[in-house]
């Protein structure tokens, strides 16, 4: 089911790239950190609110039923998203990709982990999926270990037996949002399991740009968040197989997670809700839900394919024009990598690179993405990443590699 | 409202008004169960007496809205004096009628496939059917059967 | 700077005041659920995603720069709308006031409490407000007290100082969602404060409806959600006085709330960043800020008359209308109570009562409202509970007479 | 961009290609200082050797972009040689300039006051005044001076 696939026309679906900066067209260049929302998504959740807006759960009238069928809808849609089979169960909604991970460490992690215990890392994690588990590590006494990386950007696994020797839990990025590496989950699922630990996938980067089945690649959990996938701020999810969540003791308390509270304790639901304290993010849900019917109409795969032809487009202009001068940190191109390009021109800070493409209109982020540890091993202060979405073409490119050209003029 | 009037139909509010089947049987040797509606508050408690393979008690306790108490009164009316087999099919069929609807809480876009459902085989039960207009009460309805089915797991089989 | 209120003219900023139920016009008696949201607030969250939208804090182009701005003086809008001293460093944004409670219970709480030690709550708390206490104490062995209400719903306050003997927190909500009660909360401070105690107050109830100031009422630590003061879904506030939030570890942890991280370990960022990891709650916290915009417009003391007067009003037409087959749970009329009517109907179940009303278009919310420990106190197993905005009027009131007329005639 | 070349003076330039006062004093007995910018990653290390209250040396060491290695730079030739007194004095006009801009960050709709800033005594620091246009910038431009306030704050008062 091959479909068209017609930037000029995708570009049209979202507002923000009719806007001008300094007096020159916007090219959005930082998908990485937060995608762009289509028309649909705004609307959607404006429409919510202007329509249907009441608490869910716990109301008999129409608005309050709708909200709440609205609501649990959007369960089904980011389930089948991710190749769940009981999305009614195993979807739950966080406020992002952060406290899922917190989520899991605070709820499977303190039940599962101690001393003698270990948890496997890597190195190009994100600090979502490194400080969690260092708080939980410094309450609990369990062992943090991490894979590293090669000269390319590549995970080395040749010792990953050992790491995973006795280790509860593999937790890793299925895509570096620094290097742009994209993983081997399934096989790292199957090592995993292989040595009795569980796996959970970060898939901040991958979800939104690559294709996800959980069942599949034989994952235990997977974290996205809503505003990199198209959708709205203030949600996230958790995945997770229904035998694990409903194993797992709750993480929030408060409303909408109980079955019972008397004043000498309490009684938890079942999840999803166990794991939903409060009122959650319906409008949110809602726009993610839409989000995600929109990629569905454009198909993932062909969204892959577009980004990837760009990577390789970008990387190779970018050795072309700069030579030696500019560095890129990651893999070369090819079906390994995500369209996520991370690079250092030589005299230029990433700081600096980042204000001077501003100025062409040009959003690019300087810094060290939220991956200290990485660049530690890499031993860069800072890069400046270029994204890319769904709705970047060749221009985009063009007009990043005029910016390069005046930060390097400037700078020497 | 045309619906409201289905929903809740005469011989709902009698059957509300004045349950069949109140009160607790002695456990042992009667079969117990309690269920529980967490988002309305509303519980109730099923007893059975099974004997011989044949439902020869039922009594209901328990509180809670029209829904779930009318269809607890009917549900004990209904099973009362049949063989466990037969009560299993008519739990059956009752929970397929509403289980259809209850989907809809679930199910992306597509609409729920209609089945064709026995509604004789229900007898007044059928009142029942008014709910399924009204998703978040069909919880209500299916209350009792759930603890009803939970009691009757008990049973050696 | 008195303001005149034009309720007929504040029904046209809330759009979903214009649909139909049943044919009928709706009638949204559940702002103790949550609140509607005005056309501003809708606008200013689809302006933002179609105009601005940018991950914060780390991006220097001119987006993500317009909003960091946004997201920062949101922190201002709300800091002034407390009354707190040191917005930019007291407000920290959650996803609802269910996690400002399980954060400042995981933050505050797990380094301040422990065996012989004791928290100080009431009866009449919502869930939210009990839960992750007795989550906390199962772990850390403190103790939790109770306050507890008389016939009418006040707190009973005559044995208060025994209760906080020792005890170094009092959490308690500045009103009842279920009874309407508005407890004495600059007394409750004060009478913490002798014992040595801190003061939470939850602001869910409150902060939309009352005037709300943390400095006059010498507050510790104060939690609301955006839902419910007229703003979107997805966000809460944590606001803390400066010395306290200053002094509590992370609760989540990830991007965003560092300053560094190691293999080894990390370190924290000055609040209000180290409560906040990951991509905060952005185009939410401008929604919310203009949410309180809206609100300082026609006057928080003026939206509280004219509760006051609808909730008398209602109040007098109930006890004339239904005399004793209809009980009102919680105190009489005046400046005590706030606009929350929880009822009960002889021989009509709460379910039932708010299916009836729907029925002709009234929104209420049947049930135990998140707050069961009150209701087995009470022995009322569920109730039906009207609760104003300031976009109700007396017409509201009587559809909802005339549905609770209709309830009472199908059941007799 | 009109804009951009403010901020990215000559003379900002000419400092980040040859940064002066590099390197760091042996501490003790020179005052020390490390300073950081979570956000971007710069990292500044300042020490400076203060003798019968004057600032008889100072390097600056670290690493970070044009405008706070500039500013560091530019920061070190402009107190060294100064009493601590005026040294506080320039510190205090230079983070006045920054500070009222730094407040777009932080107030609500009210723009800053603009204050009368001696410029002239800033000599060419005057130069970063461009960088106010950038609020997000101007933790970079601040950063060294902090560190430096850091330092002298070990100062036996
Ligand atoms: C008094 C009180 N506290 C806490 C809450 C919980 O608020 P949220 O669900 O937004 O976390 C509510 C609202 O349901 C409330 O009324
Ligand atoms: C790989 C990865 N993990 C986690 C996150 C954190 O996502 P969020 O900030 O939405 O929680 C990000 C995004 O910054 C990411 O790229």
């Amino acid at each position: 089911m091959s479909k068209t696939f017609d930037v000029a026309k995708i570009k049209k679906d979202f507002p923000l790239l009719e806007r001008t900066v300094h007096d020159r067209p916007i090219i959005y260049l930082d998908s990485g950190a937060s995608s762009l929302q289509p028309h649909v998504v705004i609307d959607a959740m404006s429409h919510y609110y202007a329509t249907t807006h009441a608490n869910v759960h716990r109301g008999v009238y129409s608005t309050a039923e709708e909200a709440t069928i609205l609501f649990e809808r959007s369960r089904q849609v980011v389930g089948a998203f991710l190749g769940a089979v009981h999305p009614a169960e195993e979807i739950v909604f966080t406020k992002n990709t952060t406290e899922s991970i917190n989520l899991l460490a605070n709820s499977w992690g303190a039940t599962n982990l101690g001393p003698g215990d270990a948890v496997v890392l890597s190195i190009m994690e994100h600090h979502a999926n490194i400080v969690p588990w260092q708080m939980l590590s410094a309450r609990l006494g369990f062992e943090i270990r991490w894979i590293t990386v090669d000269s390319e950007g590549f995970l080395i696994l040749d010792d990953l037996d050992a790491l995973l020797e006795g280790a509860k839990l593999l937790s890793i990025t299925a895509m570096s949002n620094v290097l742009g590496t994209i993983n081997p989950i399934r096989e790292l699922a199957a090592r995993a399991h292989a040595a009795g630990a569980l796996i959970h996938v970060d898939g901040a980067q991958s979800v939104p740009h690559l294709g996800t089945n959980v069942v599949a690649d034989d994952l235990d959990f997977l974290s996205f968040s809503g505003h990199k996938v198209l959708g709205p701020t203030g949600i996230g999810v958790l995945w997770g197989r229904r035998e694990l969540l409903a194993a797992m003791p709750p993480f929030l308390g408060g409303g909408g997670m109980i079955l019972d509270v008397k004043t000498d304790g309490f009684l938890a639901a079942d999840p999803p809700q166990r794991f939903e304290a409060g009122t959650p993010p319906i409008a949110e849900a809602i726009g993610l839900s839409e989000a995600i019917r929109y990629i569905d109409t454009i198909g993932i795969d062909e969204i892959r394919s577009h980004e990837l032809h760009l990577t390789t487009t970008a990387l190779d202009a970018l050795a072309g024009r700069f030579g030696d001068s500019l560095t890129v940190h990651g893999p070369g191109p090819g079906a390994h990598r995500g369209g996520v390009i991370s690079f250092t021109l030589e005299g230029v800070h990433a700081h600096d690179m980042a204000q001077i493409l501003d100025s062409v209109g040009v959003c690019v982020r300087p810094g060290h993405h939220c991956a200290k540890p990485l660049m530690r091993f890499l031993g860069v202060p800072a890069t400046a990443r270029a994204s890319f979405g769904l709705y970047n073409d060749e221009h985009d490119i063009e007009v990043l590699l005029e910016g390069i050209d005046q930060a390097a003029k400037l700078f020497t | 409202m045309a619906e409201l009037e289905e929903l809740y139909r005469e011989i709902i509010l009698d059957h509300y008004r004045s349950p069949r089947n109140k009160g607790e049987l002695a456990s042992p040797p009667a079969l117990r169960a309690e269920g529980f509606n967490p988002l309305c508050g509303d519980e109730v408690v099923v007893t059975v007496d099974v004997n011989g393979g044949v439902i020869t008690d039922i009594k209901i306790g328990g509180q809670g809205c029209s829904i779930s108490q009318s269809s607890a009164s009917m549900m004990s009316a209904s099973v009362k004096g049949k063989s466990v087999e037969d009560a299993q099919a008519t739990i059956a069929i009752f929970k397929s009628l509403m289980s259809v609807h209850e989907a809809q809480l679930e199910v992306s876009d597509a609409s729920p496939e209609e089945q064709p459902i026995d509604l004789k085989a229900l007898g007044e039960l059928a009142a029942l059917q008014g709910v399924v207009k009204f998703p978040v009460r069909i919880k209500c309805a299916t209350l009792s059967w759930n603890t009803l089915i939970q009691a009757l797991g008990d049973l050696p089989s």
